[in-house]
């Protein structure tokens, strides 16, 4: 993946020097590649649980098969199984291997979601995994915590569930879009640029972006000329692709999910350089299918984690092999391991005691970086900091990460976005 | 835990190298946007300076605060970049005398000014120079010629799709709410082709061609039973959405929840005088506008196609006249579906983009178009859809674009006020 | 209640002014396109009478009972019922008012059951208003006797075997009988009946004539549109002959029957004549040929008429 | 025109027909009715008796629970109109008898649905019975009156040439004159050689024409013999005919 | 698999508030479409009108439950009558289009982010059932009906939207048996003969507009309890669907007919839901996986509704009868 950085890094640079003054100059890329984030453990090698459980731990999930977000179900849930094989592997939570059961989330059109958590509750999970729509999130999280179990979003991004009230029982390895907006506002505005139009999907994952993104581009001095907002289920997007092109913005940030694949054609064909556009998590992906070779080439987009490493990208693989994506799997991931160290540190399954315990394996303590090794250590004694796929990983009180990478990707000449740099952020 | 972030962070910055060997600019050197102080601080404070879009070089910027200071003077590229060892409130200046000869910075820019970050790596400022930023209008007449082909375009899709709907209300009083995927279908089969390795030409009328055994299958399997039973419209009605729950979710199933691109589906704008279009948008208007009028002359002037109007009129009649009202109806479902499946092939490429609720996503327009033209007419459908098409476009001048359906479906509803049978529908006499 | 004073008011003609009307319109008219449908200048309907509108098809007959029952709005005109002007008023309200008219092409309420289809005609139920509908000691006594209203009402239409079935099933003319009944359920002061005969069997047509005439002894008006002459002639005590939207003659029924241009234009000259009789068939023939010999050339297509339906035989008999 | 015409073949027998709408409710309870080469049958009784249901039973509009209807000696029953109509049956309704979105010469030629090319000749045999749908041709058949309709559906049927006619009242809304010569056309095509059975409440007129008729009552054919002899039976009078006719 | 909770899932279902819900909005349905001949495709508005009529004022201006109660409420009837001004001389079809369009508009208005601090735009709104769940007079605790469990908060909620169901439906069966009744279904049948007998066809009309649209925002009050929160993306088309799945499927000329009808629907989702998951978690099942299932289970949604219109067109409660003459 070094290899085709590198041509971009050659392409963004010539145009520099040839294209109109509206070009823009970002700072060099860094290249990169995914890392894992350490050495992980033996599962061989994992002593005995001191604790014991009647029950196994059961998670459920709460993640879209169906609906608009159906498309980020299947690396969501790869992940959460290849946790929960890597944990069994390991021996499992307190002597028993753990159970996962996942249930559709849908969308919110379809109301799924209720009847799901409804059948999941009745089998006794101590936490569900989802969803991935805050707005699903938010129809079921009275339902799930008022029961006593824990809510653990991977993808959740709206900072409405810093201060929901839920019981402490609301968690999430998703950064608040807080921190992703910020950068990415930043970043653009690091690049020369100092107008920037948006088009944005009307939702709390794209409004809360949308917002970030704004407040940065106007500290640092520069203005938002168009926002064009589009619903969860349009699906043409010709007159909010004019209107801000008409306003001859130097960026235009695409806050979407899918919904990309029909806004860049538009925007490319009315003659918006790739280097132009940026892009958000929900779309900076992999587009060498759906767009002629070259349209994306030295556009750019952040992810919160750090780069998906080669190594995770195989064993999600190996769990499902239609995997085309990878977005939120390092986030389920972690996800479903948080949970289950947790419920060893707590010597229990109860939802409640699990809860009480995930901050203190995710911050403070011996780093560690899966379950395996995180376990070993646990159950000689010592005190953990799981850090993983998605990043460092420290909750604060109110269940949310106080810290992340925040990955910025430039597209090569395949439309595939490649790792450029990635910043720090805290919370 | 601040160490462990850097350490992560120095992780990642190690890594980088081994990557970038091959790079023809080293990363290692930030100096090729410009040289300055702290480049080893991970924290930077940075900006381009421009004027009127051309970056300036040599212009020095310093950075005051927090026991440090530093300075940059911008590169080729206008950018400059100053590490600073902590994070938190320092004082930036632009050394206005390294501004070269008649540039000044905009009305209302501070300077020096207080730059303050906290919790990200970066904090970037923009010191505007000239005239600052300045806002780009287009005149109103050009936002509404642009609308206006939009909508167009946008409208004649509609119809075709509508058209198909409405012959099949007309002809069997069937408000068919699996229409939506009778388009969807389209665009799928003609993307399963494509992807088979199929040229275009071959992949799209096979496309249609399968809309249409869509159409045949549909009715000799459902709707032909259920009119020997004698069934109702209004539970066939209802079949026709767990038809369409049915269709949605196996096309999910088979295709996946994402959006696919048909080959060719980037296209160049075309500049018409002072209109520009892209090329397929063009091509999909034509073919519209050509495939509704020979589908609603040949309903005019054929015999099958008066059939198909008393078949809708009076099916007992019909029989009673020799017509065979069972063949006439499969007609139409199979023009129906070819009709249906040739908007989806070119909705896919309006979009553009192909997924598994792409068809359901316009059925309400599609509704919108057949019932203000007047249900059950062909030229109905067409000047309904046009319309909607219009007011969707059009309406985005004044209403938020999150609202644009909204215009359409408002001014649908006061058509209706002033001509409940919509505006090409005739009025029953009564007694 | 035999009034034998005349019903018109000076010298009888087309509109020419009653002693006593109900409804009085002026300058009626209603086009179609090109079509005048109705171009009415001046029409009484007498009070407490009988009065049937007859004239050929499409002259404007059905046309004038929507527009005088705000059915359908006129391009231009006035009318006043009972003195009270009606231009402009709703159809409901004009129903109201006790001018109520049945629909040629019958109008039932298919899935409602004979009884009920009556019950729906009655007027002052206070359960159909929606505060008292949740109150039924405020309609109970009411609906029994409307129920029994309906049920002397069904039994002369000969309807009552058919009392508590689906509307839907009746036959063509079970449906007229209906249509008519549930109009005097409403016990108008004045009835319209747009062809309440045609398709009732001549027998029933026959017992019903005097109820008919029993409702004007009960002070009801009934204006009534009929191609059945014999019961024209029977109960009308007025005619009004509307021919190509206007009124072209007016009288009692044994004058307006006379009269020429009503016998050419509708009642043809032989309407009486029996068929069965060769010699009255022959008559008619010549008759009714002679005066299409100036429209278009019926003589060779009735040869032809012949000639193909032979040709079909012969095809029959090949296959 | 009536015993010499017919060679005595039957080209129309319907054997104990029942028939109903719902099932376990029979309209029609056993109902025979013949017509031979060239007849024209008449077919007359009180509201409700089944007459129109006979005629769409016959015409396989309504379910035969038993019975058959044989036409010229080819068993029809329960066969789908369309082909009735391609075996040279044709038949006018008694209710929504034209297309309403059609114009008046749209639905005539929905009458030679079959045979297109003999539009024009039939046409014109039609504009000669009514000359006002000539005329009017191009309106829309929704927006006639009443008995502007009937011609219409008349218009259409004759339109038909077939071999078998089945009318339901062709004359109902008709003017007097229009009756008159709507009947003289029935018996026109008749003598032509077409076989006519007829419904109609204007019940004189139709006995007056055909050459056999039969009474139905409750589903039943009642009474039958020619339409003079039933004329004059005062049973036939007093139950079905009235008296109104001979008293004016 | 097993077979005991599958069953018991069901059962769940069948008492859960959201059925509830579905059945209030369904009788309504059965008010405009079964009794009254109103193909209204909006109902979803309605149910939006009723829920953010209900969450706004709480949480705008602190209102106390019953004035919200009464505005949500208020909310709905005067949609009922702006709707009706323009659509009630419409037929039946064309009805159905503008109803799906007004809801549409609602939906659009409240998702449309320029008025995001009153209506939440596409995030919705939420906790704002504070004052509903204080008025709860049952203690804490667990609490079991048959074989389901609850705590004090879903047995009260349950409590009441089923009390709710019950008086809705005696109303609407006092109404449909009333001579008012009788006018509804004359206006289904011929409007203008209802005309002609001297009935203000389109007062009745309207009456029956908004009391179905009442029964249809209590129904969407009742929907948004359990959640604490409204999305606007909940009130699509798709609900309506649904709703008038249940009504057809219970029988829509039935007071009791939405109320079954909802249970079925919902017994449905959840069988289907129970059975596939159980089929492939137990192994039965292995060519799919439990993320095809979602999928599957739709399907077999889509397919099951169509075999029960195919082969109960009249509905479960509905009479045959009127079937035959449609
Ligand atoms: N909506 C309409 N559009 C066009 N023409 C119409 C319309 N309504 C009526 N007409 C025409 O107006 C004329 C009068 O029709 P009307 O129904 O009043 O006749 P009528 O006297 O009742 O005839 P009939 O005795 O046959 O019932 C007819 O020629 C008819 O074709
Ligand atoms: N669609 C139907 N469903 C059920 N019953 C019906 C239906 N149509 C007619 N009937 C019943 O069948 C019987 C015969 O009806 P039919 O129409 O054959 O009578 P008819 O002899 O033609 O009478 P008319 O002279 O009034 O037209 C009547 O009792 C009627 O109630
Ligand atoms: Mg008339
Ligand atoms: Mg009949």
């Amino acid at each position: 993946s070094g290899g085709s950085g590198e041509s971009s890094a050659e392409e963004t640079s010539a145009e520099t020097e040839t294209a109109a003054a509206s070009v823009l100059s970002c700072p060099e890329s860094q290249g990169g590649t995914g890392e894992d984030p350490g050495a992980k453990g033996d599962p061989a090698a994992v002593p005995a649980s001191t604790g014991t459980t009647d029950a196994p731990l059961k998670i459920g999930t709460l993640l879209p098969t169906t609906g608009s977000l159906a498309y980020l179900g299947p690396p969501e849930i790869a992940g959460t199984n290849l946790a929960v094989e890597e944990i069994n592997a390991a021996g499992g939570v307190l002597g028993k291997d753990i159970e996962i059961v996942h249930r559709d989330s849908g969308d919110t059109t379809t109301d799924i979601a209720t009847q799901s958590v409804n059948d999941l509750l009745s089998q006794g999970v101590s936490a569900i995994v989802g969803a991935a729509s805050s707005g699903v999130s938010k129809t079921v999280i009275g339902n799930i915590t008022g029961a006593g179990v824990i809510q653990f979003s991977p993808a959740n991004t709206s900072p409405d569930f810093t201060t929901w009230d839920d019981n402490g029982l609301y968690w999430r390895t998703a950064p608040s879009d807080l921190l992703q907006g910020r950068i990415l506002g930043n970043y653009i505005m690091s690049c020369g640029a100092q107008t920037v139009g948006m088009i944005v999907l009307n939702d709390a994952y794209g409004t809360g972006l949308q917002s970030n993104v704004k407040t940065s581009v106007e500290s640092a001095g520069g203005q938002v000329v168009a926002e064009e907002m589009f619903n969860e289920g349009d699906s043409q997007f010709s007159s909010q692709v004019d209107s801000v092109v008409a306003a001859k913005p130097d960026a235009i940030v695409v806050i979407s999910f899918d919904q990309a694949k029909s806004i860049v054609p538009l925007l490319t064909a009315k003659g918006v350089d790739a280097s132009q556009l940026f892009f958000v998590d929900g779309n900076t992906s992999d587009y060498s299918k759906d767009l002629d070779a070259g349209t994306l080439e030295g556009a750019q987009g952040t992810i919160p984690g750090t780069f998906a490493s080669e190594n995770f990208k195989e064993s999600l693989l190996g769990v499902d092999p239609a995997l085309k994506d990878w977005s939120y799997a390092g986030e389920s991931y972690d996800a479903v391991t948080l949970l289950a160290l947790a419920s060893e540190a707590a010597g229990s399954t109860d939802g409640k005691a699990i809860a009480a315990q995930l901050e203190s394996v995710s911050g403070e303590g011996e780093k560690c970086y899966d379950f395996a090794g995180c376990v070993t250590i646990l159950r000689g004694g010592g005190d953990i900091d799981y850090d993983g796929y998605s990043g460092p990983i420290t909750f604060d009180a109110n269940g949310d990460p106080t810290e992340a990478f925040i990955g910025i990707y430039q597209y090569d000449a395949d439309n595939v976005p490649q790792p450029s740099r990635s910043e720090a952020g805290k919370l | 835990m601040l160490a462990a972030v850097a350490a992560m962070f120095a992780a990642l910055l190690l890594s980088a190298p081994a990557a970038s060997a091959t790079t023809a600019t080293p990363d290692a050197s930030p100096s090729a946007t410009s040289p300055d102080s702290g480049a080893d601080y991970p924290d930077r404070i940075s900006g381009v300076i421009k004027n009127e879009g051309t970056p300036l070089e040599g212009v020095k910027i310093t950075a005051n605060g927090n026991g440090y200071e530093g300075e940059a003077v911008t590169g080729a590229n206008g950018s400059w970049s100053i590490g600073v060892p902590q994070q938190g409130a320092y004082e930036v200046e632009l050394d206005e005398s390294t501004l070269p000869e008649g540039v000044a910075l905009a009305e209302g820019q501070q300077n020096p000014r207080t730059v303050t970050f906290a919790n990200t790596t970066n904090i970037t400022t923009l010191f505007l120079l000239g005239e600052g930023i300045v806002l780009q209008e287009e005149s109103f007449g050009s936002l509404l010629l642009e609308r206006a082909v939009a909508g167009l375009s946008f409208g004649l899709l509609l119809a075709l799709s509508a058209v198909g709907l409405s012959l099949i209300f007309g002809t069997t009083g069937l408000t068919n709410f699996a229409h939506g995927e009778m388009v969807t279908l389209g665009a799928i089969l003609a993307f399963a082709f494509a992807s088979l390795g199929m040229p275009l030409w071959v992949a799209l009328p096979l496309a249609v061609l399968g809309g249409a055994a869509f159409g045949y299958v549909q009715d000799a399997g459902i709707w032909k039973p259920l009119r020997r039973r004698g069934t109702g419209l209004v539970p066939m009605m209802i079949v026709s959405i767990g038809l369409a729950v049915a269709v949605r979710y196996t096309v999910l199933f088979f295709f996946g929840g994402g959006t696919q691109q048909l080959p060719g589906s980037q296209s160049p704008i075309l500049e018409l005088g002072p209109v520009s279009i892209p090329r397929n948008t063009l091509v999909s208007l034509i073919v519209s506008l050509a495939v509704i009028l020979v589908v609603a002359l040949l309903l005019l002037r054929t015999r099958i196609g008066k059939a198909t109007r008393a078949v809708a009129d009076n099916p007992a009649l019909a029989a009673a006249s020799g017509i065979d009202v069972d063949r006439v109806i499969r007609l139409v479902w199979v023009i129906g579906g070819a009709l249906a499946a040739m908007g989806g092939i070119l909705w896919a490429y309006y979009r553009p983009g192909v997924s598994f609720n792409m068809g359901q996503q316009i059925l309400l327009l599609i509704f919108a178009g057949v019932t203000l033209g007047g249900l059950g007419t062909v030229f109905g459908a067409l000047v309904g859809s046009v319309l909607v098409g219009l007011f969707v476009e059009i309406s985005t001048l004044w209403l938020e674009a999150d609202l644009k359906y909204v215009g359409a479906l408002v001014i649908m509803i006061l058509v209706l006020l002033v001509r409940p049978q919509g505006l090409l529908g005739r009025r029953e006499r009564i007694g | 209640m035999d009034d034998t004073r005349p019903i018109a008011q000076g010298e009888i003609g087309p509109g020419c002014a009653k002693r006593d009307p109900i409804l009085v319109a002026e300058n009626v008219t209603r086009t179609y396109g090109g079509i005048n449908a109705v171009d009415v200048e001046h029409v009484e309907i007498p009070r407490h009478k009988i009065t049937a509108l007859i004239g050929p098809n499409g002259a404007g007959k059905t046309t004038l009972f929507n527009l005088l029952t705000g059915f359908d709005t006129p391009q231009s005109g006035a009318w006043q019922f009972e003195g009270k002007d009606l231009a402009g008023v709703s159809a409901y309200k004009v129903a109201r008012l006790g001018m109520v008219r049945t629909f040629q092409l019958t109008k039932v309420m298919g899935k409602l059951t004979v009884l009920e289809n009556m019950r729906l005609g009655a007027t002052a139920q206070p359960g159909e208003s929606l505060r008292r509908a949740l109150l039924p000691p405020l309609w109970r006594q009411r609906e029994k006797e409307i129920t029994e209203q309906a049920d002397v009402l069904l039994a002369k239409f000969k309807l009552d075997t058919k009392r508590s079935d689906y509307a839907a099933s009746l036959s063509g003319g079970q449906r007229k009988l209906l249509e008519m009944a549930r109009a005097l359920m409403v016990r108008p002061k004045l009835v319209m009946l747009d062809e309440p005969m045609a398709g009732v069997n001549p027998a029933l047509t026959q017992s019903l004539l005097d109820h008919i005439k029993n409702l004007k002894a009960e002070g009801m008006t009934v204006l009534f549109v009929e191609h059945d002459m014999h019961m024209v002639r029977h109960i009308a005590d007025w005619v009004v002959v509307m021919a190509e939207g206007k009124v072209v003659a007016e009288g009692p029924p044994s004058e307006v029957m006379k009269d020429q241009a009503v016998i050419d234009a509708y009642l043809g000259a032989h309407h009486d004549v029996d068929l069965a009789d060769s010699e009255g068939f022959e008559k008619l023939e010549a008759e009714l040929e002679q005066d299409a010999e100036s429209s278009v050339g019926t003589e060779p297509a009735v040869q032809s008429a012949g000639a193909s339906a032979r040709r079909h035989d012969e095809r029959k008999d090949q296959a | 025109m009536s015993a010499e015409a017919f060679d005595g073949d039957s080209v129309v027998k319907v054997t104990d027909l029942v028939a109903g709408y719902i099932p376990g409710v029979n309209i029609l309870n056993g109902c025979s009715i013949e017509a031979r080469r060239g007849e024209l049958i008449g077919i007359i009784g009180p509201n409700g008796a089944g007459k129109s249901t006979l005629l769409k039973a016959m015409f396989g509009l309504v379910k035969v629970h038993s019975g058959t209807v044989v036409v010229r000696g080819q068993d029809l029953t329960g066969l789908k109109a369309n082909k009735l109509v391609s075996r040279g049956v044709g038949f006018v309704p008694q209710n929504n008898n034209v297309f309403p979105s059609l114009t008046i010469e749209e639905n005539l030629q929905m009458g030679v649905y079959q045979a297109p090319r003999t539009f024009r000749e039939r046409f014109d045999f039609v504009a000669g019975v009514f000359p006002e749908l000539a005329k009017r041709r191009a309106q829309r058949a929704g927006s006639l009156s009443g008995g502007e309709r009937q011609m219409v559906a008349m218009g259409r049927a004759l339109m038909m040439d077939p071999a078998v006619l089945l009318l339901d009242e062709p004359s109902a809304g008709l003017s007097p004159v229009k009756q008159d010569e709507a009947f003289l056309r029935v018996h026109e095509i008749n003598r032509a050689g077409v076989s006519v059975i007829m419904v109609e409440q204007n019940a004189r007129r139709c006995l007056q024409i055909c050459d056999r008729a039969y009474v139905l009552d409750q589903g039943r054919d009642a009474y039958t013999g020619t339409g003079r002899e039933l004329m004059k039976d005062p049973k036939v009078i007093q139950l079905y005919l009235g008296t109104l006719a001979e008293t004016a | 698999m097993d077979f005991a909770n599958i069953l018991l899932g069901a059962f769940t279902e069948i008492i859960s508030p959201t059925t509830a819900a579905y059945a209030l909005a369904a009788l309504g349905l059965a008010v405009h479409f079964g009794y009254t001949g109103l193909l209204n495709f909006g109902q979803a508005g309605f149910m939006a009108v009723g829920a953010y009529g209900f969450a706004i004022p709480i949480l705008s201006f602190n209102a106390p439950l019953p004035l919200a109660l009464l505005i949500a409420l208020l909310a709905s009837a005067v949609f009922a009558v702006i709707l009706g001004i323009p659509t009630l001389r419409l037929r039946a079809d064309y009805l159905a289009i503008v109803t799906i369009a007004a809801a549409e508009i609602i939906r659009y208005v409240v998702t449309t982010n320029s008025m995001t601090p009153v209506t939440g735009s596409a995030n919705g709104l939420a906790a704002f059932t504070g004052s509903f769940y204080a008025l709860n007079p049952i203690p804490d605790g667990s609490y079991s009906l048959g074989p389901v469990s609850m705590n004090e908060r879903d047995l009260w909620i349950r409590l009441v939207a089923w009390t709710l169901v019950a008086l809705a439906c005696l109303l609407v069966w006092m109404l449909i048996r009333s001579p008012w009744g009788r006018v509804l279904k004359g206006i289904r049948e011929d409007e203008n003969a209802v005309r002609a007998l001297g009935k203000n066809v389109y007062a009745y009309k309207m009456q029956a507009l908004v009391i179905g649209g009442l029964l249809g925002s209590l129904a969407g009050i009742i929907f948004t309890l359990p959640r604490d929160a409204v999305q606007p993306a909940n009130y699509g088309t798709e609900l309506t669907f649904y709703l008038y799945t249940a009504l057809l499927l219970g029988g829509m000329s039935t007071v009791l007919g939405p109320v079954l009808g909802s249970m079925i629907f919902w017994a449905i989702l959840s069988v289907t839901q129970g059975l596939l998951y159980g089929a492939i978690e137990s192994g039965y099942i292995t060519f799919i996986t439990t993320t095809q299932a979602g999928q599957i289970r739709y399907i077999l949604v889509g397919v099951a509704l169509m075999l029960l219109m195919i082969f109960r067109p009249q509905g479960i409660l509905g009479n045959k009868k009127e079937l035959s003459f449609a």
